[in-house]
C-alpha cells in the first residue's frame, strides 16, 4: 500500500539520528576553517549515543525499508554536518566495490580495511570510459605496474587502501577498463595532496599519483577472469554499485538542504513571519511564496530518493530512478541553499551562521558520482530507449 | 512504513482507468475541445466506472468501498492523462457527494448521496472559487448571516463545474467569522446561473458563474448541521486532487514528446538523438515523477486523517508550476507542430495553464 | 551617447501607433473566434488615424534611429492585437528577400505585389537546409518545374506571389538550395489549407502543395548567377533577410507580453493592489513580487531587441544579437504571459478577457523564424567560435 | 534618443578599467579572499584612477567632471570583472562622497569633500544595512530623535564597508516618519564599530557591524541640514551601482567558462560542443547582455535625473537573480573543478551569492 508514514520505531531510529548529528554540527565550523585537520574517528559524546544502523540490527532480514532508511539516516546525519560524524564507519566507496565485484579471498583479505575509490583523472571529469591510468601486468614478476593521476578521490587521504580503475588496454576502450586493490606505502603510489575546495572541507578528498607502482597479479579486482571477456561487462559491474550510492549522494545533499530550510524557517518564525499553508498568491507574503516554494522543491526531490530506494528494497532495478533523483537532488539544493540566503539577506553570508556553510557545501551534490549532465544522459537513454551510439 | 507500492485492486483499477482513457476520452478529446461540449455519451460511461458510488456508503446505495484519496489519485491521472477536462466533469460531482459523506448530518446524506448512486450521471458540485484577480479560496467574500433559524447567502461563485446542469452546489462562505458549507439547491430563489463560461482551456468542463442574491436557506443546508464541517479539509481534498489530474495531464504530454521526438528529424538524425532535446525530456520525466510522489503523499495523509493542509498546498502548488512548464516544452520540442490544432499538445497547453489556476473545484 | 529616452516627437509617434492598435484591439477577439475570416486590409477608421511609419518619413536619410523606432511600431502594433491592423502593409516575408537578392528587373517586376516566403516543409522543421522541395530546369521550355510541400506560411492564403525555397541538387546540400519566385494561379501550385492554430488564429497561415509547377527560368531569385557559385553564398544570402526579422518578431511578441503586464497591472490596481518599487523581498506581497519579476524579464527582453535594432541602424553586424533577442524574446513572453494569468488567476482563463488570447498568440514567438533551439545554436556558435561541424 | 554607444571618454575609460582590472585585481583576487584582507597596495592604485574625485566638484579638490552614473556603471562592470571585493571597496568612499556632493550643505561639502580628493585613499562609507533576516533598506529601524538643536541616533547597522578604517558614516535613519541620512563620525560617542565580518564571499571588502547606542549628533550631521535629503534616490543609486558590479561579476564567469569548455574534453571531444553545454554558454551570454543593458538604463536615468526607482529595481532585481545563476553554471560547466580552489569560479559563485544580497551599500 501506498504509504509515507514512518513507524513509530523508524521515527525514534532518525530522531536518534538527529540528535546525534546535532551535537556533531557543533563542530562543523571548527573543521570548516580548519581544513587541515580531520574530524576524528568518533566524537568523545560518542559513548552517548546508541550507533544509529545498530537500531535497525533487530529488523527481519528480509525486512525491506532498509533501503529507504539508510537514506534518511545518511540525510539525518548530513542534516548535522556532512564530514563531522559521531562514529566514522570504516566504510569507503572502494568498499562498495569489493562488496559487489570482489572475490571471496580478496574480501577477506581487503574487507576490513578502508578503501578509497580512485576513478576521476585531471582530463576525464565525469567520463570514467576515458581513463588514462595504465596497469600493465609484467609476466616476469606476476605485478600489475601502475602509472597515472587521480584526483577528487574521496577518504583519500585516510583510506587504508584504495580501488583504482585503470585500462589494461586502450584500444578496447570501456572493456579495458578494470578495477585494481591497491595499500598505501604501495611503492609508487603517492597520495599527493589534499584538495582545497569550496565546501566539504573538512572532506577528505585526495590527489593520487602512480609511478610505476607494483602490486601483485591477484589485486586485480574480481581476478583474472574478468580479463577476457570482450563484453564491457566488467565495466558495468563496477557502474552498477553507483544505484545505490546515486541515490546516497543525492540524500546527503538534501540532508544539508533541510537543515538550510529549518534554520530559515527559524529565523523567519524569530522575525515575525509565520509559514502557512493555507493561502494563496493573493493572502501570501512574498518571502513566504518564496519559502514555500523552497520546501515543496525539497519534498519532491526527497521523494524521488526514496523511490530509488524503495525500488531497491523491492529488489527492483533503479537505474533510471537513481539518476532522477541524483538529478532532481542535485538542482534542488543549489536553489534551496541559494533561496535561503536570498529569504535570510545579510544573515545568510555571515559566517555567524552555518547557512553559508550549507551553501557551499550542498554544491558538491550536482557534481560528484556523476554530474547533473551524466544523470540526465543516463535518464534520457533510458526513458528514448537510446544506447550510447544514439545520445551522447 | 514509506511504500509506492499501490494495492493489487488499486493497480486492476489504474489498468482499467488508462485503457478507459485511451479508448474513449482521446478520440474525442479535441472535438469536445473545440465544441466546448460535455457529450453525454461519454459521460455516462464514465460513471459507469463507478468513479464516486464506489466508496459512498452502501446503506445510501454506494458500493460501501472505503474511501481511498490515493486510489482516488491513481484513476484521476489517468483519466486526466486521457483529458483533463472530460476527467474533471466525471469526478465533480464526487467532490460534492464526498463532502456530504465526511461532513454531512445522517438527513444530509440520506436526502444527497443515493443521488449519485443510480444508474445514470448525476450533477452537483462545489462552488468555491469567487471573482476578481485577488480572491482565495481559504477566504471566501461570500456571506452566510443568519435569519431565523437558517441563512441567507449573499456573494458570487466563478468557474462553478456542471453549473448547466447541478441539482445541487455546494457554496463555500463565510459564516461567522469561520467558514462552511452550504447545499444549495439549483432551484434556489435568488440564485442566478450564467451562461456557460467560455474559457483558455478545460472547455470539455461546462462551468458557469453562480450569483447569490440573498438566497434563503434553512439551517439543515448548512452542511454538518450545528457541527459546521472542515472546509480546510474539502480545500485540501480538492488541491490534492488537481495535483493528481496536473501529473495525468503533464504525462500525457511527456508520452506524446517522446515519440515524436524520437521519429522528428532536423539536420540528418532524430531531435531527440540532440542533448537540447533529450535532456528536456529527461527533465519532463523527473518532473512528472515529482509531480507523482508529491500528489500521493497528500493522497496518503488524507486517506491516513492526517493533517494534510501542507502536503495538499506543495502538491498543488508544485504540480501547477511544473505542469504548465512541461505543456509548455512540449508545445517547443514539436515546434511547428506544437502549435497547431492538427496535435493535441495546443490544446494540453491551454488545459495546463487552465488547470493550474483552479484551486478549490475538485475535492476527492 | 548611452541613452534610453526616446524624443519627444518619437514619443508621439509611439502614443499614436498605440492609439490606432487601441482600435484595432476592438476587432480582436472577433477575428480569434471566426478564424475563417481574414480581418479587412483597412479598418473603417484607419483614415481617422494617420499612418505610423508616414510620421517618421521626415526624418533625414542618415537619421539611425529608423531600426529601433520601427521595432517600437511594431511592437505598439502587435500591443493591440497581433493580427488586426488599421492598414494592412502590402510587404510580406518575401518582399524583404526580394529586396535582399533580387535582379533589379525582378524588383521592377515583383516589387508591387504581396510576396509571401515559403520555406518551412513538414519534415523539416528549424532546418532550411534539409529543404526537399525540388526545382528541375526543363531546357527544353526553359521553365523551373517544382515540386514539394510547404507548411506554415505566413500570409500564404492572401500573398498574391510567394519566394519559395527549393534545391536544385540535393547532394550539394545547402549550396543547392535557390529561392524562386512564384505567381498564385501558377499552375500545379496549390494553396492546400489555411493552418488551425493555438493562437494567431486570424493570421493567415497557409499550407502550400507544388506539383509539377512550371515557372518561367527568369523566377530564379537574384537570377542564374546564382547557380555556378561552389560556395552557399546565395544561401547565406537569404539567411542574412533574418537580421532585423528576428528582432521584428521578438518585438511582436513583446508587444503583447507588454500588454498582457499592462492589463494584469490595472487589474490589480482595480483591487487595491498597487505596484511599488521601493521595497524589497520582506516588504512585497507574492503577488508584486511575482509581478515585478514578469516586468523585469519584459524590460530586459525589450532592451535585447533594441540592442540589436540599434546595431543595425548603426550599420554594424547584428547576427548575434538578433539571435540573442529572439531566443530572450521567445522565453520570456511565454513566462509573461503565464504568470500574468496565474496572478489573475480564475479572471485569465475566460475569453471575457484578451489575456488568455494573449498567451495563445505569443507562444508563437518561440517557433516561428527560426526556434529559440536554433537561436541558442548560432548565438552559441558564435560565442565559442565554431563552426556548422563544430557544434549541430 | 535611444543609443547604446558609450562615448568616446567612456570607452577609453572602460578600456582602462579593464586592463587595470586584469593586470592588478586578478592576480590577488584569490590571496584577498583565502586572507579576507584588503591590501594597502591593491587600493592605492585603485585610488590613482580617480574612481572618486574626478566628478566631484572642483571648488572643494575634485577633477570637476559632470558626475555620471553611466561611466561609473561602465567602470564598475570592468573592476568588478577582476574582483567584485575589491571593486567595492574602491568605490565605497564614492558612495558617501556623492552623496554629500548631491544632497549636502556647502558646510558638509567643504568639510567632507576635499578628503576623497587627496593624494591618498580615504575610507568613508554607507551604513543601510540592518539586523535581522527581515530588514529592508527602504524602511530602517534605526531611528534619529530631536534633542536640542541635534539628533540622538539608535540602531544597529550590519556589513557596513571599510568600518575598519573609515573616518565618517552616512547613516540611514528615520526621522520624523520619514528617512534621512547622518553623517556619523568614526570617534562618536556611543558609537561602537564590531568585529570584521567573517564573510561567505566579498571577502576582500572589509566590513563590520555599527552599533548606534544615543549618538548624540549636531543638527549639521543631518544630509543637507534642514532641507535633508532624498534618500530613495541613494538607495536607487546603490542599486543600480550593485547591478552594475553583478554584470562584470557574471561576465568574468562567462569569460571564463567559454575557453574552459572548448579546452575541455569529455567522451572524445570538447565538452562546448556538446547542447548541454553549448546552448548553457549561450544562455549565459544572452543574460549577460540583458542584465548590462537594464544596469544602463538605470544609470541613464539617473544621470538625466529622472526617477530611476522603478528602472534601478528591476535592474537590481534582475542582476541579482542571473549573476547567482550563471555563477552556478559556471561551477557546473566546470564541474569537479569548479568545487576547488584552484580556479576561481567557487569563488566567484560566493561572491554572487554575497553581492546579489546587498543592497544600499554602494551608491555611485
Amino acid at each position: 500500500m501506498i504509504d509515507f508514514e514512518l513507524t513509530h520505531n523508524d521515527q525514534k531510529v532518525l530522531a536518534a539520528v538527529r540528535e546525534q548529528s546535532l551535537v556533531c554540527r557543533r563542530y562543523a565550523r571548527h573543521y570548516d576553517e580548519n581544513e587541515h585537520e580531520f574530524p576524528p574517528d568518533a566524537l568523545p559524546e560518542a559513548k552517548d549515543h546508541p550507533p544509529a544502523y545498530a537500531m535497525l540490527r533487530d529488523r527481519a532480514p528480509d525486512d525491506t525499508s532498509f533501503p529507504v532508511m539508510s537514506m534518511l539516516i545518511v540525510a539525518g546525519e548530513s542534516w548535522g554536518d556532512y564530514s563531522v560524524r559521531m562514529r566514522r564507519g570504516t566504510g569507503g566507496l572502494g568498499n562498495a566495490a569489493l562488496r559487489a565485484a570482489g572475490t571471496p579471498e580478496q574480501q577477506k583479505k581487503w574487507g576490513g580495511l578502508t578503501l578509497a575509490m580512485a576513478i576521476t583523472e585531471p582530463g576525464c571529469g565525469s567520463d570514467p570510459s576515458r581513463v588514462q591510468t595504465t596497469a600493465v601486468l609484467d609476466a616476469a614478476s606476476d605485478e600489475w605496474v601502475l602509472n597515472g593521476e587521480k584526483i577528487f578521490v574521496t577518504t583519500g587521504c585516510r583510506a587504508q587502501g584504495v580501488v583504482v580503475w585503470a585500462t589494461i588496454d586502450k584500444s578496447a576502450g570501456r572493456a579495458g577498463i578494470k578495477s585494481f586493490l591497491v595499500e598505501k606505502g604501495a611503492p609508487g603510489f603517492i597520495v599527493a595532496h589534499k584538495e582545497k575546495k569550496l565546501g566539504i572541507r573538512a572532506d577528505d578528498t585526495a590527489a593520487y599519483v602512480f609511478e610505476d607502482c607494483r602490486i601483485p597479479r591477484g589485486n586485480l579486482l574480481g581476478g583474472d577472469e574478468t580479463i577476457p571477456k570482450e563484453s564491457s561487462g566488467g565495466f558495468k559491474g563496477v557502474l552498477k554499485t553507483f544505484n545505490m550510492t546515486r541515490p546516497a549522494v543525492a540524500a546527503i545533499g538534501l540532508g544539508m538542504a533541510e537543515a538550510a530550510l529549518d534554520f530559515t524557517r527559524d529565523e523567519l518564525e524569530k522575525a515575525g513571519v509565520a509559514i502557512e499553508y493555507g493561502g494563496g498568491l493573493h493572502t501570501q507574503s512574498a518571502v513566504v511564496a518564496r519559502f514555500l516554494k523552497l520546501e515543496a522543491l525539497f519534498e519532491a526531490a526527497q521523494l524521488t530518493v526514496l523511490r530509488a530506494a524503495w525500488l531497491s528494497g523491492q529488489s527492483q532495478p533503479n537505474n533510471l530512478e537513481a539518476s532522477v533523483c541524483k538529478a532532481k537532488a542535485g538542482t534542488a539544493v543549489r536553489k534551496i541553499t541559494q533561496g535561503c540566503i536570498e529569504i535570510l539577506g545579510p544573515m545568510g553570508i555571515s559566517r555567524e551562521h552555518l547557512l553559508e556553510k550549507w551553501f557551499r557545501d550542498v554544491r558538491i551534490t550536482d557534481i560528484y558520482e556523476g554530474t547533473g549532465e551524466i544523470q540526465r544522459m543516463i535518464a534520457a537513454r533510458t526513458i528514448l530507449g537510446y544506447g550510447r551510439d544514439e545520445l551522447s | 512504513m514509506i511504500s509506492f507500492e499501490p494495492t493489487e485492486e488499486q493497480q486492476i483499477a489504474r489498468d482499467a482507468m488508462h485503457e478507459f482513457a485511451a479508448a474513449a476520452l482521446r478520440p474525442v478529446a479535441r472535438e469536445c475541445d473545440e465544441s466546448a461540449s460535455l457529450p453525454e455519451n461519454v459521460l455516462e460511461p464514465m460513471h459507469q466506472l463507478g468513479l464516486g458510488s464506489t466508496q459512498l456508503p452502501a446503506e445510501h446505495g454506494g458500493g460501501g468501498e472505503a474511501r481511498s484519496p490515493i486510489t482516488n489519485a491513481l484513476v484521476l491521472e489517468e483519466l486526466a492523462w486521457g483529458d483533463a477536462g472530460l476527467a474533471l466533469a466525471a469526478v465533480a460531482p464526487a467532490a460534492f457527494a464526498f463532502a456530504v459523506a465526511d461532513f454531512g448530518t445522517d438527513e444530509q446524506k440520506r436526502a444527497l448521496l443515493p443521488l449519485f448512486c443510480g444508474a445514470r450521471f448525476h450533477a452537483a458540485s462545489l462552488a468555491v472559487i469567487e471573482p476578481g484577480p485577488a480572491s482565495d479560496a481559504a477566504l471566501p467574500r461570500t456571506l452566510a448571516e443568519p435569519k431565523g433559524a437558517g441563512f441567507v447567502l449573499s456573494g458570487s461563485k466563478r468557474f462553478v463545474p456542471l453549473a448547466d446542469r447541478a441539482s445541487h452546489f455546494l457554496v463555500i462562505a463565510r459564516n461567522n467569522g469561520g467558514q462552511d458549507a452550504f447545499v444549495v439547491p439549483r432551484d434556489a430563489a435568488g440564485l442566478r446561473i450564467g451562461q456557460p463560461d467560455a474559457k483558455l482551456g478545460l472547455r470539455a468542463l461546462p462551468t458557469a458563474s453562480l450569483e447569490l442574491e440573498r438566497v434563503e436557506l434553512p439551517a439543515s443546508a448548512r452542511l454538518g448541521g450545528a457541527r459546521g464541517c472542515d472546509v480546510r479539509r474539502i480545500l485540501d481534498s480538492s488541491r490534492a486532487a488537481i495535483a493528481a489530474a496536473l501529473v495525468g495531464l503533464a504525462r500525457g504530454v511527456l508520452d506524446y514528446a517522446v515519440p515524436y521526438a524520437k521519429e522528428r528529424e532536423a539536420f540528418g538524425q532524430a531531435i531527440a538523438r540532440k542533448q537540447a532535446i533529450a535532456f528536456r525530456l529527461a527533465d519532463m520525466h523527473i518532473e512528472v515523477e515529482s509531480m507523482r510522489w508529491l500528489a500521493w503523499k497528500a493522497a496518503s495523509r488524507l486517506e491516513r486523517g492526517l493533517s494534510a493542509t501542507r502536503a495538499a498546498h506543495h502538491a498543488h502548488a508544485y504540480a501547477a508550476e511544473q505542469a504548465m512548464w512541461i505543456a509548455d516544452e512540449g508545445v517547443q520540442v514539436l515546434g511547428g507542430h506544437g502549435f497547431i490544432r492538427e496535435h493535441p499538445v495546443e490544446m494540453w497547453y491551454r488545459n495546463a495553464r487552465t488547470l493550474s489556476v483552479l484551486e478549490g473545484t475538485l475535492g476527492l
